[in-house]
């Protein structure tokens, strides 16, 4: 029984198996610094692995849903339903030809996706992936994410103007102005959360939303009015955050050629499209912690599920839904987007900060339910009848003639 | 078995906090001195951008976690954006005509105004009370503790700052919607 | 340092940016120097010529026959209404008549035409938006049907070269009609789901509505046609106006915008379609029988008499004209074509100033122009 | 006053349906998986032309009789064509050359229309693409000259017209040959009916024909 039992338990928290390793290899007498070492090395390399794994895969499904989408089949020629597609593009983009343009700042232009890629994995630090199976418990985990998070408008700012491209420094003003405008709703939809919990630690934030409502019904902060509002208005500024669809302005391809990337080639490119996967991830992994409960199973008799499961079923619906919107939408303009931003994303994260504050103070009941529904539903209908006023189609009118 | 691991957490954490302190105060220095030395302005404004992530990491290393990120936000996420922003809007012929008055000065009134403002704080940190007396063990200041000083003891100061930066704010969005006015 | 010198530098408050030759929007080797002031567009110069194949002059060194399959080569996205105008020009020119059969024959295929330009210029625009090719993907399964179509009737999808003069080339193959139908009967369908899928998007009707206006007066006299035009409010349809072919037997409407704006543009192509399937549905219930071609109409040596002629029909892009002179040789004297894109290109300098770079490629792929019939 | 944000949701449900259906729906698919999946061309599918051969022997059988109209009348000017001619220099009805070069034409089938020997046809073969531009994209005669049993492989009907209208010609010729030959038998029995009347020298000239 204890040889099944192990395992599963294992496979229930894997963090356990960390410690019984470590444990192990104490009881061996490896010196104590090593073994912090390896504690390191092992986490490290094991979220690594799985994001890795996770880009690859979603980079391949990706193209797949893409072309479901369209009616197409997608790639499915390397190995098993294309599922070797990644392993293709990875050979494809290593030994492509690492073009550096001749009046390119080449130090900036070589350093901008590392630069890139170091916020994208230093955030993941903090996501809670499973029942205890925090990375880094850090009483500001939230913050952390913002503030390393911020690294990337250097990264792309560094990659436009290094690249001495007109394209370039467009996409690349484009995105610092995007970026730094949808930072705050962002923010703030994410500090509605914080203010509700009482804590920016992320586990707390998940631990909250642990129990049941009617023994049934999870209480995720998505199921309370300010909580949906404030996750979709998470969710756009994430969209926007991480350029895309539709909000990759930045890389408009069809003004801008390829934005801040035009000049990138080989594993530059690939490092930045790497890194952008990863940031999606861990900002799809933040919404999922903040709204859906994090690694939470969705109703009560479902914790037989490893929790990290969870997690990553959610992260990946919610990467799903940004695919589905890339499919469907087509971009915005620039100074759309501006005015979006700080008109209606900006004034509706203060309602839902106002909903849920209102929330709490009524007692988290039904009339608490009630009230933050019309905090955030009327200011919704008056600003987003403002914005959609003046674009509709019951305003045209096409005369025939015989 | 999670004990385990925390006192495994306390003890990397013993092990390597100096160098953590010690490590980004060169970097930040470095980069620091580079940005006043570079001629390139986007490459100073990127080395003043660098020794600020420096100094977040230097407060985070000291337990300062708090004010470590809200640098890392505020200074690495807004300012030094705006600052290269401020450097890809600005075309020469604007600053051709404002001429600092100190220019003539050179280098020589740069150092002198740094030894200064440097003098100047010494002097202010050795004759403040703090630097006699012994040092308390660092408090552990949990952002929710934070959170509690700020919306209690220090509500009014806060609430001034507020006030302060949304006039700025305002102040700001009228002089830029001047320019739209026909 | 030396592209980005301008960013910063004295003289320019503002960026100049070569879109095209090879651009991703430009619909083909298409260039535009554009001066930008931030996102603004202050300046646009559009280059062309880059797709120059020297047609007119090819037309007058070879047969009249020989100049038909290179109108193919013209506005490559519809073929057919290209051959119609020739055809239709040399008739005009040596008096021929047309059989029965083949002026039904005419319509159907034209009207097809229209149909899958219609559904490619809906799709195209969204991937001017930068919609990820969702649109352009239907829009391109439905066009391709129809170019099946035309693969089965004239031999090619795209280079049909299918009408000669006094008639058409070949005849439908069995079972081509009760396909048609079939494609006929679905495409309001495709126009429903586009529209599910397009005319409420919020997103698209910002970047559409307001965009670019043109307003009547300033169509007319700019030498707008076609849909441009109608989206300006005027009521000219050349299909109306001068009821070539038997297009008077036929009962459509023609559908005229208010504000003329992208918008207009875009959704008269829609309703247009609409129209061009009741034709269609027209057309197919009384194709008669008989031949397909005049017999007396001569294709191989055709002399026409000396003369001149201009012939006009109502291309999905606009007035698609060709004016011929003849000296009675049997080569044409003078070949010249007037074609709508290139008419209907010579405002964009004018629509696009004051708007921002994303508008430009949305105000081009709203002209739907092919750059084939611009440089000829 | 609608939903701000309905239209975003109906497009979505849009796109939704059409990613399930794709799953679903076989028909919704229409790519074709090429190298495996090659399209149904139809009858009248046209690539590059070729000439027909009778019989079996693509010299013998060439229909080509080197009247050079398609030369003349090709658009692009892409056929070249050089005729053929006996030991003794006299021009013989069959090309020595014949060159289309595929890099040029434009497959618009004039040369068939007036071809009028039923000799030049379209062929559908589409895989062409090929490494050097002389030597696999200028077609000669040897590669341009296919058998009538292809022809009618790859266009059935209009290979039976022309099958039909060549053997209409053919009796027709016959019929007018074997009228001819009857006229000149009845001509020559006449004539001979008549020289046995008249003189006997003027039998010397039917002997040389």
């Amino acid at each position: 029984m204890n040889f099944f039992a192990l395992p599963v338990h294992f496979v229930q928290a894997p963090n356990e198996l960390k410690a019984w390793f470590l444990s192990l290899l104490a009881s061996f007498g490896v010196p104590a610094w090593l073994l912090v070492v390896i504690s390191a090395v092992l986490v490290i390399g094991t979220i690594i692995g799985v994001f890795l794994v996770l880009f690859a895969l979603t980079s391949v499904l990706e193209r797949k849903i893409l072309a479901r989408v369209q009616n197409r089949y997608g790639p499915n020629r390397v190995g098993p339903c294309g599922l070797f597609q990644p392993v293709a593009d990875g050979i494809k983009m290593i030994t492509k030809e690492d073009l550096v343009p001749r009046s390119a700042d080449k130090i900036v232009h070589f350093l901008a996706p590392v630069v890139m890629m170091v916020p994208a994995l230093m955030v993941l630090a903090i996501l809670p992936y499973g029942r205890d199976m925090v990375p880094a418990e850090l009483d500001a985990g939230i913050l952390y994410f913002f503030a390393v998070g911020a690294g990337t408008e250097v990264a792309v700012f560094m990659a436009g103007w290094g690249s001495n491209n007109k394209y370039s420094v467009l996409g690349a003003m484009r995105a610092i102005a995007q970026m730094v405008s949808y930072e705050l709703p962002l923010i703030i939809s994410a500090v509605v959360v914080a203010m509700v919990t009482g804590s920016l630690a992320p586990s707390a934030i998940v631990t909250a939303q642990g129990d049941f409502a009617f023994g049934f019904f999870p209480g995720w902060y998505v199921f309370t009015p300010w909580g949906f509002v404030a996750c979709l208005l998470f969710y756009i500024a994430a969209l926007a955050e991480s350029n895309r669809c539709p909000f990759d302005l930045p890389e408009g391809e069809s003004e801008l050629v390829a934005g801040h990337l035009t000049e990138y080639s080989g594993f530059k490119y690939a490092t930045f499209f790497m890194a952008e996967y990863v940031g999606m991830f861990a900002i799809c992994g933040l919404l999922v912690t903040l709204f859906l409960g994090g690694w939470q199973a969705p109703l009560p008799f479902l914790t037989i599920v490893p929790s990290w499961c969870w997690f990553f079923g959610k992260v990946a619906f919610v990467a799903f839904t940004m695919i589905w919107v890339r499919a469907t939408l087509p971009r915005m303009r620039i100074d759309h987007l501006m005015t979006f931003a700080w008109k209606f994303m900006l004034p509706m994260s203060f309602a839902a900060f106002l909903a849920a504050a209102c929330w709490h103070y009524a007692g988290r009941g039904p009339l608490a339910w009630a009230l933050s529904a019309v905090i955030v539903g009327v200011p919704y209908l008056v600003l987003g009848n403002h914005f959609t006023a003046r674009f509709s189609v019951t305003n045209r009118r096409y005369q025939f003639s015989e | 078995m999670n004990e385990f691991l925390q006192r495994l957490n306390a003890l990397s954490w013993d092990a390597c906090s100096q160098w953590l302190v010690l490590i980004p105060s060169g970097v930040m220095l470095l980069a620091a001195a580079a940005a006043a030395a570079l001629r390139n302005l986007i490459h100073a404004a990127l080395c003043l951008t660098l020794s600020f992530i420096a100094l977040g990491i230097v407060f985070i290393a000291l337990g300062a976690e708090f004010v470590g990120l809200v640098q890392l936000l505020v200074y690495v996420g807004a300012v030094a954006m705006l600052i290269v922003f401020a450097i890809l809007l600005t075309r020469p012929s604007d600053l051709a005509g404002a001429k600092s008055p100190f220019a003539g000065l050179g280098p020589v009134g740069g150092i002198l105004t740094g030894a200064g403002l440097l003098v100047a704080l010494l002097a202010f940190i050795f004759s403040s009370p703090v630097a006699k007396t012994a040092l308390p063990p660092a408090p552990v200041a949990p952002v929710a503790k934070i959170g509690e000083l700020l919306m209690g003891s220090y509500i009014v100061p806060l609430q001034v700052v507020g006030v302060l930066l949304t006039a700025a704010l305002i102040g700001a969005a009228v002089l830029a919607m001047e320019d739209k006015q026909p | 340092m030396s592209a980005l010198d301008s960013v910063g530098s004295d003289e320019a408050r503002t960026l100049d940016i070569s879109l095209g030759p090879q651009h991703p929007s430009t619909h083909g080797v298409f260039r535009m120097n554009v001066t930008l002031e931030g996102e603004t567009v202050v300046k646009l110069k559009p280059v062309f010529g880059y797709l120059h194949r020297n047609h007119e002059k090819i037309a007058e060194k070879n047969s009249w026959l020989a100049a038909m399959p290179y109108t193919d080569r013209l506005d490559y996205i519809c073929p057919i209404t290209n051959n119609w105008a020739y055809a239709f020009a040399v008739e005009k020119l040596a008096g021929i008549e047309v059989a029965e059969r083949a002026e039904y024959l005419r319509v159907i295929v034209g009207e097809l035409t229209r149909l899958q330009n219609h559904a490619a210029f809906l799709g195209f625009v969204l991937g001017d938006m930068g919609a990820w090719g969702s649109a352009l993907m239907y829009a391109f399964r439905e066009r391709e049907k129809i170019l099946d179509l035309f693969e089965s009737l004239t031999g090619a999808r795209m280079m049909c070269n299918y009408m000669r003069f006094g008639g058409c080339r070949c005849d439908l193959p069995p079972g081509w009609i009760e396909a048609a139908l079939k494609v006929v009967d679905y495409f309001p369908a495709f126009l429903d789901e586009m529209e599910a899928l397009l005319t409420g998007n919020e997103i698209l009707l910002a970047r559409l509505q307001g965009v670019a206006p043109l307003g009547a007066a300033r169509a007319i006299n700019g030498g707008m046609s076609g849909p441009v035009l109608r989206a300006s409010g005027v009521d000219y349809d050349i299909r109306k106006v001068d009821g070539y072919g038997i297009y008077n037997r036929f009962k459509f409407r023609v559908p005229r915008g208010e504000v003329g704006d992208c918008y207009d543009r875009f959704m008269l192509r829609v309703i247009e379609a609409r129209e061009s399937v009741g034709i269609l549905k027209q057309a197919i219930a009384g194709l008669p029988g008989g031949p397909i071609v005049n017999p007396k109409a001569k294709q191989r040596g055709f002399r026409p008499p000396a003369g001149e002629a201009y012939g006009r029909i109502e291309s999905p892009k606009g007035e698609l004209g060709f004016y011929l002179i003849s000296d009675g040789s049997d080569r044409p004297y003078r070949f010249r074509i007037r074609p709508p894109s290139l008419i209907n290109l010579t405002l964009l300098e004018e629509l696009c100033i004051g708007t921002k770079i994303a508008d430009v490629m949305i105000i081009l792929g709203t002209v739907d122009i092919v750059l084939g019939e611009v440089d000829r | 006053m609608n939903i701000p944000g309905s239209g975003i949701f109906k497009g979505l449900v849009v796109t939704a349906r059409n990613f399930v259906g794709s799953y679903f729906e076989k028909d919704r698919l229409t790519t074709e998986q090429y190298p495996e999946e090659r399209p149904t061309l139809p009858e009248n599918a046209r690539s590059f032309p070729f000439l027909v051969y009778d019989g079996t022997d693509p010299e013998t059988g060439m229909r080509c009789v080197s009247c050079k109209i398609c030369e003349k009348e090709c658009p692009p000017q892409c056929i070249f064509i050089v005729q053929d001619r006996d030991a003794a220099g006299k021009a013989i009805k069959r090309p020595k050359v014949f060159n289309i070069d595929i890099a040029v034409c434009m497959s618009c089938q004039i040369c068939v229309e007036v071809c009028p020997f039923e000799s030049i046809r379209m062929d559908n073969a589409y895989e062409l693409s090929a490494y050097d531009r002389f030597s696999s994209l200028l077609l000669d005669k040897s590669k341009l000259l296919k058998s009538n049993t292809y022809y009618r492989s790859i266009h059935p009907t209009e290979a039976a017209e022309t099958d039909g209208r060549i053997e209409a010609d053919r009796l027709k010729k016959e019929a007018a040959a074997a009228a001819k030959a009857a006229a000149a038998q009845k001509a020559a029995a006449e004539k001979a009916a008549k020289a046995v009347e008249a003189a006997p020298e003027l039998q010397k000239p039917e002997a040389s024909a």
